[in-house]
């Protein structure tokens, strides 16, 4: 019960922080996508299938499509190639900064008392979350679709050229 | 005779768990090759104490298909072959002569009509030098070709190949299934990429471009289904096209208009997604020189070739299970013939008209292929999906209304398939060059 | 509409399909070891020597070594060793032979000027292509013995082009018959007799298509009409100039 | 002192935050960036499934009702966020978030 939760977390952890710091941004992008899966797989451990697949739909699948699209549209110059000269200064605050963070949310965590008995997991079936969005999520449902139409549509209106009869291939 | 098997509980996700005594099988049918695959499985796994017996189903399930999926691949590339020799009035393989080594002094060579070609082949594969470039990624050159077969392996595990034959039996299934297959277009991406070479770069690209068009048109074309069997489930969606309508029509997805064309664009896709024939841009070897197969030799190839022929093998089970009914057999009287056997000649016939295809239609052009997708495909997958709005909103009525809705619902996908394809045609029109007189 | 350009498509590979296995006449291919595949009259790839008979291939060999091919040879992949005795050839006249002809086919391009500049028709091309050898420079070059192959070979080959061969040859041969009675009534009438040795032709078996000798085939040069052979005949017996 | 479960899933999410925000701080390339901004929102959705999982009383699918919407916009998010890269791409040639710092083109 635990122990499957402990390897997810430290394995999906370990391959997020080393993507963080590689200087390779295929590796990292690579990693970080390996570390989407370990996520869904922590939802699978959770019982949330239909919430895991998603995530690997999306994320492994579509998202990580989408930054290794950029990745390779993105020809990194000689100047990426240097560390920038306040590169170390500012990785020391942001090592600070989320070191801060962390203390304050491990100590939020620890000093709360959360001693829930782990329950038989909570069953979401696929035809109870498929209720739940055309029921009581419909408007919410909605929205998300406008969103992700629209941005799409600035997605695509922000990456093309906007060159001069630049029709020319439309055909 | 359907036992059906109710998840309890998410977490109980593991192994072949449909069946798990021979008292279950007895009810689900008392014929013995019906039931003899999982009579084989529980005579091996029997024997273990309980405990251990679903890690040993499971086990026992990943071994079945990597050995019968395995053998598949290997006879279907010959089939393949020797398919497209026929179609170009040539033998095709012909010659690999059978091992026939303690009588070969006085049997000679036997040819059996090349059936020891995949054999000969994979001798070949195995003992070939393994090349990787000197430039290239040697991890990500390494993990490729694995991943690639991890991926299109995975997503054979949900498909039922016959009454109870499920390795793992999932609510969200289906969706599982398009989970997994995404991933393949990252393994293609990872062997283009890690080749440091430009053509498997471009290679790569291509596949990307490709593989996210078509993933579109693939998923909503399969939503109809989900649509009218009310479940993600393949042993559901299996279970919902039992039956015969006046004893002989079967109540496959297929034999309806929205079921059709939703086959026909979930095949288009899948061989899309596949990098099959007309669309196999990504490895187009005219131009890319196989693309991100360039720089692989040896085992690593043949795992690409692999995973081709498992991501092809497990499309064509989907559409089998999500259009033609299944592991069904198509007449009632033919009922005596076991599951998975119809299950296997369905998947061959549609495996056949991939390779029909191959031989056939030469390869788009990129513009062509992504334009394809995102004008004719999913517009008309969209279509589609009110298509079965339609059918079922006009099934609850009067019988009459049950009569008029199948004219209804096949000009509702006719007309625009003509529409669309008339701007479709006229794009491919002879191509005028710009610079050249 | 969309789509019945793509069933015609498929219905043309549905035919095939179908058709092969029945009809053998769709087969575009053979099965090449056991079958060998009927080459077309004008394949060509390297050259081989004309010899008479293939009894005694060495014996008959229509060349007399007089290397015009071996100069004319644009890779110069041809190497010719004159005779120093003389042997009589078909038509009886004695001639030289080569004492060593051969060809390195791993650099002959197959252009046939050889065959073009040949006078006496001594040297053809070959459709021989199983020409794989282990040993790249013994196994390629090729001997006179390798080469040597008999008219009838000739005539196997290449049908069409043999028997034009042979009808000049033995047209030249009737021509440099008469021109040879009437030089022969001619001396008769001038001196006499007593000159039996010189008219007894050997009555050779193949000698209907084959009698080619030096001699008939030089007389045509100044009384036979006979526009192909002409440029070459000017230099019958001595090796000619090289141009 | 033991964790429960659920401790040890809201850990988890703020160890990944953490590494995302750090990340995210830290790095110059834009692509990075978004990347560790997509991490911390993963971390979030983390939490959504954890609470609903040891809730006392789990009403039916809230969580996942979460996540699936979170996981929605964050895609929409990631589009739109690389096509802004590329964008920046084009104008400046290079991807380094600290010379992308004029509004005018």
């Amino acid at each position: 019960m635990i122990l499957p939760l402990v390897i997810i977390a430290l394995l999906t952890i370990a391959v997020a922080a080393i993507a963080m710091t590689l200087r390779n941004l295929i590796h990292s992008a690579l990693l970080l996508i390996g570390s989407w899966a370990g996520i869904a797989a922590f939802y699978f451990w959770a019982g949330a299938e239909f919430a895991a697949f998603a995530q690997v739909l999306v994320y492994v699948g579509a998202v990580s499509m989408v930054v290794l699209f950029a990745v390779l549209l993105t020809r990194r110059s000689r100047a990426d190639l240097e560390v920038a000269p306040d590169a170390i200064g500012r990785g020391l605050g942001a090592m600070l900064a989320g070191g801060a963070v962390l203390g304050v949310l491990f100590g939020a965590v620890f000093a709360t008392r959360l001693d829930v008995a782990p329950t038989a997991a909570p069953t979401a079936s696929v035809r109870a979350i498929g209720q739940q969005l055309m029921g009581a999520h419909a408007a919410s449902l909605l929205v998300v679709g406008v969103i992700l139409t629209v941005a799409l549509l600035g997605a695509v209106v922000i990456a093309s050229t906007d060159r001069e009869g630049g029709k020319e291939d439309a055909r | 005779m359907s036992v059906v098997v109710v998840a309890t509980s998410a977490s109980e996700w593991t192994a072949l768990r449909v069946v798990d005594s021979l008292a279950l099988v007895a009810t689900a049918t008392d014929r013995f090759l019906e039931c003899a695959p999982v009579m084989l499985r529980d005579a091996v796994t029997g024997l273990l104490p309980d405990p251990w017996r679903w890690i040993a189903n499971g086990l026992f399930a990943i071994v079945a298909i990597f050995a019968v999926f395995g053998l598949l691949f290997a006879f279907l590339t010959l089939a393949e072959r020797k398919i497209l020799g026929r179609v170009q009035n040539r033998p095709g393989p012909n010659r690999a002569p059978t091992p026939t080594f303690p009588f070969a002094k006085f049997l000679g060579k036997i040819r059996t009509y090349g059936l020891a070609q995949p054999f000969a082949d994979g001798v070949k594969a195995l003992t070939k030098e393994d090349i990787v470039p000197d430039g290239a990624d040697k991890v990500l050159h390494f993990l490729a070709p694995v991943a690639l077969l991890a991926f299109a392996t995975l997503t054979l595990v949900v498909i039922p190949f016959g009454r109870n034959l499920v390795a793992l039996q999932l609510d969200a299934a289906v969706l599982y299934f398009f989970a997994a297959g995404a991933a393949t277009e990252l393994a293609v991406f990872m062997a283009g990429w890690a080749s440091r070479n430009k053509y498997s770069l471009l290679a790569a690209m291509r596949a990307l471009a490709q593989l996210i068009s078509y993933e579109l048109p693939l998923l909503l074309s399969w939503v109809p289904v989900v649509m009218i069997a009310g479940s993600l489930s393949t042993v559901a969606i299996v279970e919902a096209q039992a039956g015969w309508k006046f004893g002989f029509i079967p109540h496959w997805h297929v034999l309806t208009p929205w079921g059709f064309a939703g086959f026909v664009i979930f095949m288009v896709a899948a061989l899309a997604e596949s990098n099959r024939s007309p669309f196999d841009l990504p490895e187009a070897e005219s131009e890319l020189i196989a693309g991100h197969l360039t720089e692989y030799s040896g085992f690593k190839y043949a795992f690409f070739f692999m995973a081709e022929y498992f991501g092809m093998c497990a499309l064509s089970g989907m559409a089998v299970t999500l259009f033609l009914g299944g592991w069904r057999a198509p007449l009632p009287f033919l009922e005596f013939i076991p599951s998975y056997a119809w299950f296997g000649a369905k998947l061959l016939a549609l495996i056949l008209g991939f390779m029909w295809i191959r031989a056939t239609f030469p390869r788009l052009r990129i513009d062509q292929l992504t334009r394809f997708s995102w004008k004719f495909l999913v517009p008309l997958a969209l279509i589609n999906l009110g298509n079965t709005v339609v059918w079922a909103l006009m099934s609850g009525g009067s019988p009459a209304l049950a009569l008029a809705r199948w004219p209804v619902c096949a000009a509702i996908i006719v007309v625009p398939f003509v529409w669309l394809g008339r701007a479709q045609s006229a794009s491919y029109a002879p191509r005028t060059y710009r610079y050249a007189a | 509409m969309l789509g019945t350009g793509l069933i015609q498509g498929l219905a043309v590979t549905a035919k095939n399909l179908v058709g092969s296995f029945h009809d053998p006449e769709r087969y575009t291919t053979v099965e090449y070891p056991e079958v060998k595949p009927k080459l077309p009259e004008n394949y060509r790839n390297f050259p081989f020597l004309v010899s008479e008979t293939a009894e005694d291939p060495m014996g008959t060999l229509r060349c007399v070594a007089c290397q015009i091919c071996e100069k004319e040879c644009p890779p110069q992949c041809i190497y010719i060793v004159k005779s120093k005795d003389k042997k009589l050839d078909a038509s009886g006249k004695a001639q030289l032979y080569p004492a060593t002809f051969a060809i390195d086919t791993s650099v002959c391009m197959s252009c046939q000027i050889c065959v073009e500049v040949c006078p006496f028709d001594a040297i053809k091309m070959d459709q021989e292509f199983e020409i794989a050898t282990t040993d790249r420079f013994h196994g390629l070059l090729l001997n006179r013995e390798q080469l040597a192959k008999p008219n009838s070979y000739y005539h196997q080959i290449h049908p069409t082009e043999a028997a034009a061969v042979d009808a000049l040859l033995v047209a030249a041969r009737k021509a440099a018959e008469e021109k040879a009675k009437a030089a022969a009534a001619a001396k008769a009438a001038a001196a006499a007799k007593a000159d039996v040795a010189r008219v007894s032709r050997p009555v050779n078996p193949a000698a209907a298509n084959t009698n080619t000798g030096q001699e008939t085939r030089a007389t045509p040069a100044t009384s036979a009409p006979q526009p192909p052979a002409a440029p070459s005949a000017e230099a019958p017996k001595p090796p000619p100039p090289a141009a | 002192m033991s964790l429960s479960p659920l401790q040890l899933c809201l850990l988890f999410s703020s160890a990944l935050f953490c590494v995302g925000l750090v990340g995210a701080l830290s790095r110059s390339n834009t692509i990075l960036v978004l990347l560790g901004v997509e991490l911390m929102l993963n971390a979030a959705n983390l939490n959504f499934i954890a609470f609903w999982r040891f809730s006392p009383s789990p009403s039916p699918a809230t969580g996942v009702m979460f996540v699936i919407f979170s996981i929605a916009v964050a895609a929409a998010e990631a589009a739109v966020g690389l096509a802004l890269v590329i964008a920046i791409y084009r104008h400046q040639k290079n991807i380094r978030l600290q010379e992308a710092n004029r509004l005018k083109g």
